[in-house]
């Protein structure tokens, strides 16, 4: 259950329209169901009543959606952002990639949000509607006599079971209380991916990467991946082949993917989030994050505007290629 | 009509797998169901649908089309294309058995696509009603029974038993088959099936759906609808609603260089990547606007139109669940059906 | 397998002549292996030709029916199979496929009358097949005029075609213009729209444009302003196609697949299509 | 027998103005080290994309070795300072997906070590052949 409400969301972007600060709100468009919000501008307060949401179910980080809504907007551009896409937020700054002066940022405080797919693993399918109860969730569906009460806690996204912080880093504006960087234990799945031995970890990988479909939604929601032209939109550059014709190119699609994102990856986490076949393409990101605090010290990416990635930096003190497998395999 | 105890199942599937290669949908690691072929010790998925609609059965994300070989000036096309052996899908629900019937009309049309003529003669389609709808089904928008699934092979379910009845003479053939295995029954038990899920279908969330503001015909008041703007405006332009959904049928050729050859392959395309249309000289698409209103346009509006107002959509629902961003047909089809023009 | 043709499986060409037209126009005469004709085809009909490794696209047909040898193809450098194309030499093979598309209405709605063609740019490829059809066929058609426009004197295509052969026919007149004022041209200068206004033909007869989408909008529009009825006016269209067959769903504008239900439109019927080429 | 039949096809991204120079020093001095060694010459070893290396394993080459100045000497100033911190990060990562580490590396080779380059060549063939065909992240449409 959210601390904040959509009724104060709704009354603070009311204000802001109605004094003028921002011609337009990008918030959370209500669904069909309980749990299926779409990313919305709103610009009036007529708007927002009817159709603003806010509930257990608005994962999506609005950062990337600033490189194109601040093109087409006169004004400012209110955004609400949850701690982790503040981290994104900077990064997007850090690469000017939108005008700061036409984003109002306010920072809302997250509880965490939950994965629908979790909710229906233990409700069952035919979700009527999702209402909330302090820190549960309560299901109606269709083939249950009785609602069915979940807490909420245990249907978390796996990015909020693995929160790194409920500390805004940007804002223009805040909501409720600052909250503090998690020491999270979000490395540890890369860490017993690392204890196996080579052979699990391939075994491992090719079943996940073999269900790709090659949507790209990985890369059209990544709010790193900004680039005008992907290299895999790019018909001189061999790799423009679409569709995952062998094991080969989904390793190369997700190897690429993952390390042109390497450096600047604020780990938001969008990327499994929006994967239709739930992939945990995170870890592939979460292993470059990890390798580069192990080799080149503490690194966030996002955390201030203007950081310089571990991957555009260098000392001359470095540690060699083969140097890395000495220190990192099996004992992280 | 024959019926078999679902204790028996696994020898059914076995007795089948003896003459043709079986797909059935089954569990994958991360919760979700995908066909898979049965192997021993298959274990056939319990989950309503499979993430992957069963058109790659016939219309597969890659296949190859032909090879070249070249030297110096000269060019040798060589036909790559393979016999093919018997297959048989088991558990295709009502709406996909619907889409094949609209893939059909695409690929079997004149000229008719080898490729997919091929594979479509050999597979055998054993369907089966639903008896659990999600709130994201919505085939009875689009005149689909999920009581009454067709295919070659029509199937239910109920606690205790599965219930067969052939449609065609493939399927005919394949139950004579499985004989030994299976009993004749009266058609009690899928009656009462039929109005359980019946009752169901009307308890379902979009059961009101419409598609009276569609159909061919409707481009001139249709395309310039202002709603398309915002409809579109979150839209990521990635192909996943598109890859998941059993009746997109566009295709991209591409070649691929080997080193040694080319091969010529075809994949599967989206309306929704903006090098979609996108030629030497420009595109004609410009923005996400133009690409998200063709694939709606083309499902409720151009296909309808060129095929005797059958609609290019089965209400599925996989685009429901998969689109990052929640923006579906339904949401389409309320927005701008909604609208008196 | 062999047995079954399918579409998507094309043919081996031979570029057998390459003419240089203009700096970025040539024009390839294709025939297959054993040197006939690869298939036959109608006035306005196109054909994909391929490069393996390379790729696929599609080309209008330039050459006329009644041309029983060798079929050739205009083609302006601006992609990855046509830069490849331009440095082709005569010998090299390539595939081919087609033909594609429907034809101009030359046997029906063509017969018995006067015709005017108007062709900016590379635009006159496509037009060459049904000028010359016309041209084989004489007495079945009217008067013929042909307005033709282009950036430069360089830039007009078979320009020696044009002058030796078009413009001496009887019953054919040629009406030439470029852009620019140039020297060692004496001819019109201006835009194609504005010297199709300024020539001012007779309104019984029938229109068939070609050219670049812009051209094509404005003459289109200058001969409905000098009492051209869009019913007589024809054009083709052009957009990405991979199956050319009506498959592959890309070239579609509203319901109308140009691959298939085109590349010739007549203007009214465009008219009802979505703005969407 | 038959493990000495088996030659490893290795790919070596040799920097233009240190390794490429080493191994011409390796050749004019006959030192010797194995043919299926191919040497691509590139601006600097930072020139090479992770691109580059999978596409190469794509292709069929069953190892990929990047050779450039040794740190400090680069002739662009800092290229193989960035070499050494994307192919760690790619090296990483290739290992956490299973595909066997020794198949890449990188080595620092000067214009005079003609003697380090052959040795280098010699004992990453020989790693390689321990290793045997590249199965991980082979592209089977190539080895027809």
């Amino acid at each position: 259950m959210q601390k904040i409400t959509r009724e104060q969301l709704i009354q603070k972007a009311s204000e802001l329209l109605e004094n003028g600060t921002v011609s337009a709100v990008l918030g959370w468009g209500i669904g069909e169901f309980d749990y299926d919000v779409t990313p919305t501008v709103f610009s009036t307060v007529e708007e927002l009543k009817n159709g603003f949401v806010f509930n257990d179910f608005c994962g999506a980080n609005f950062s990337k959606y600033l490189v194109k809504k601040t093109d087409k907007i006169e004004g400012k551009i209110l955004v609400f952002l949850k701690p982790c896409d503040t981290y994104s937020f900077n990064q997007l700054l850090t690469e000017h990639r939108f005008d700061r002066e036409k984003v109002y940022a306010v920072g809302i405080p997250c509880e965490g949000m939950a994965d629908i797919a979790k909710v229906k693993a233990i409700s069952g399918d035919g979700i009527a509607a999702i209402g909330s109860d302090g820190d549960k969730l309560v299901v109606t569906t269709l083939y249950a006599d009785e609602p069915v009460v979940i807490a909420a806690k245990d249907v978390l996204a796996e990015r909020c079971i693995n929160c790194k912080s409920k500390k805004h880093v940007a804002y223009d504006e805040l909501m409720g209380e600052e909250g503090e960087v998690i020491e999270s234990n979000r490395f540890d799945e890369v860490a017993r991916l690392e204890a196996m031995t080579a052979d699990e970890r391939f075994a491992f990988w090719q079943n996940e990467l073999s269900r790709c479909i090659r949507c790209n939604a990985c890369r059209d929601a990544c709010p790193a991946c900004t680039c005008e032209k992907c290299v895999f939109d790019n018909p001189n550059s061999g790799v423009e082949n679409k569709s995952p014709a062998n094991e080969f190119e989904e390793k190369l699609f997700h190897i690429i993917r993952a390390y042109h994102v390497a450096g600047r990856c604020t780990d938001c986490g969008e990327c499994s989030r929006v994967c239709p076949q739930n992939i945990p393409l995170h870890l592939l990101n979460r292993k470059f994050i990890k390798d580069m605090n192990d080799f080149y010290g503490e690194y966030q990416a996002g955390a201030e505007v203007g950081g310089r990635a571990p991957l555009v930096d260098y000392t001359t003190e470095d540690l060699e290629p083969g140097e890395v497998f000495d220190r990192g395999d099996n004992n992280a | 009509m024959r019926k078999c105890s679902l204790d028996k199942i696994n020898l059914l599937f076995k007795e089948i797998a003896k003459n043709a290669e079986l797909y059935l949908p089954q569990d994958q690691t991360d919760g979700s169901a995908t066909y898979k072929k049965w192997e021993e010790g298959s274990v056939w998925s319990n989950v309503l649908n499979t993430v992957r609609s069963p058109k790659d059965f016939f219309f597969p994300q890659t296949e190859d089309l032909m090879a070249f070989k070249t030297e110096g000036k000269n060019i040798e096309v060589i036909d790559t294309r393979k016999a093919l052996d018997d297959f048989v899908i088991f558990g295709v629900r009502a709406c996909d058995v619907k889409s094949f019937d609209i893939l059909d009309r695409v690929f079997l049309s004149e000229p008719v696509d080898s490729f997919y003529a091929l594979r479509r003669s050999h597979g055998v389609i054993i369907s089966l009603a639903c008896g659990k709808p999600s709130e994201t089904c919505f085939c009875k928008t689009f005149g689909i029974n999920p009581a009454e699934p067709t295919g070659d092979i029509s199937a239910w379910k109920n606690d205790t038993d599965i219930f067969f009845e052939a449609n065609t003479q493939k399927g005919k053939d394949l139950l004579e088959k499985l004989i030994d295995l299976t009993e004749e029954c009266d058609d009690t038990a899928v009656v009462e099936q039929k109005a359980k899920i019946d009752a169901i279908m009307n308890k379902l969330p979009l059961k009101d759906l419409k598609t009276d503001a569609f159909g061919g015909g409707k481009t001139a008041e249709l395309f310039n609808a202002p709603e398309w703007d915002e409809l579109s405006g979150a839209c990521l332009g990635c192909g996943t609603c598109t890859f998941v959904c059993p009746t997109c049928q566009c295709y991209d050729i591409k070649d691929f260089n080997t080193g040694n050859g080319v091969i010529r392959f075809r994949c599967w395309d989206s309306c929704m990547y903006s090098d979609f249309t996108k030629m030497a000289h420009g595109n004609n698409r410009l923005t996400q606007k133009e690409r998200f209103r063709q694939r709606f346009m083309h499902k409720l509006v151009y296909y309808p139109e060129n095929n005797d107002g059958l609609f290019s959509c089965v209400g599925c629902g996989r685009c429901l669940v998969k689109c990052p961003i929640s923006m579906n047909i339904v949401k389409v089809m309320k927005k701008i059906g909604g609208k008196k023009r | 397998m062999n047995n079954i043709n399918d579409t998507l499986i094309p043919k081996i060409g031979v570029i057998t002549d390459v003419r240089i037209d203009t700096p970025d126009i040539k024009t390839f005469r294709v025939v297959t292996p054993d040197g006939k004709k690869a298939f036959d085809h109608k006035p306005g009909q196109c054909a994909m030709l391929s490069v393996p490794g390379v790729g696929e696209a599609m080309f209008s047909i330039t050459s006329s029916p009644t041309n029983e040898e060798f079929m050739e193809f205009s083609i302006k450098k601006c992609g990855c199979v046509t830069d490849w194309l331009h440095q082709a030499e005569p010998g090299q093979q390539i595939t081919i496929r087609g033909p594609y598309g429907k034809p101009f209405p030359v046997d029906d709605v063509f017969a018995g009358k006067d015709l005017l063609f108007i062709a900016g740019g590379v635009g006159l490829a496509p037009l060459r097949s049904v000028i010359n059809y016309c041209r084989h066929y004489r007495d079945r058609y009217g008067k013929i005029d042909i307005v033709y426009g282009s950036r430069s004197k360089d830039d007009l295509l078979d320009y020696k075609e044009i002058i030796e052969e078009w413009a001496t026919d009887d019953g054919v007149n040629v009406h030439l213009t470029i852009d620019n004022p140039q020297e060692g041209w004496d001819g019109h200068v201006g835009f194609v729209p504005t010297f199709v206004k300024e020539l001012g033909f007779d309104t019984n007869k029938v229109a068939v444009l070609c050219g670049p989408p812009i051209m094509i909008k404005f003459t289109l529009d200058g001969l409905c302003e000098i009492g051209f009825d869009k019913t007589n006016v024809y054009t083709t269209l052009e957009l990405r196609m991979k199956c050319g067959v009506g498959k592959c769903g890309r070239c579609n504008v509203g319901a109308k697949y140009v691959c298939k239900d085109g590349p010739v439109f007549r203007c009214d019927e465009l008219e009802e299509l979505p703005s969407e080429y | 027998m038959q493990v000495n039949e088996y030659k490893p096809l290795i790919v070596a991204f040799c920097c233009n103005w240190c390794s490429y120079a080493g191994a011409d020093l390796a050749g004019n001095n006959r030192l010797a080290y194995p043919a299926d060694v191919k040497i691509i010459r590139v601006p600097c070893s930072c020139r090479v994309n992770p691109m580059f290396i999978l596409r190469a394993f794509q292709r069929g080459a069953d190892g990929v070795i990047i050779c450039g100045c040794h740190p400090g000497d680069c002739h662009y100033t800092s290229g193989n300072y960035f070499t050494r911190r994307r192919m760690a990060a790619l090296f990483s990562m290739l290992d956490f997906l299973g595909i066997e580490k020794e198949r890449t590396r990188v080595e620092w080779v000067s214009a005079a070590e003609g003697a380090k380059f052959a040795a280098t060549m010699n004992d990453f063939v020989q790693t390689v052949t321990a290793l045997g065909q590249n199965k991980r992240l082979e592209d089977l449409r190539c080895k027809k």
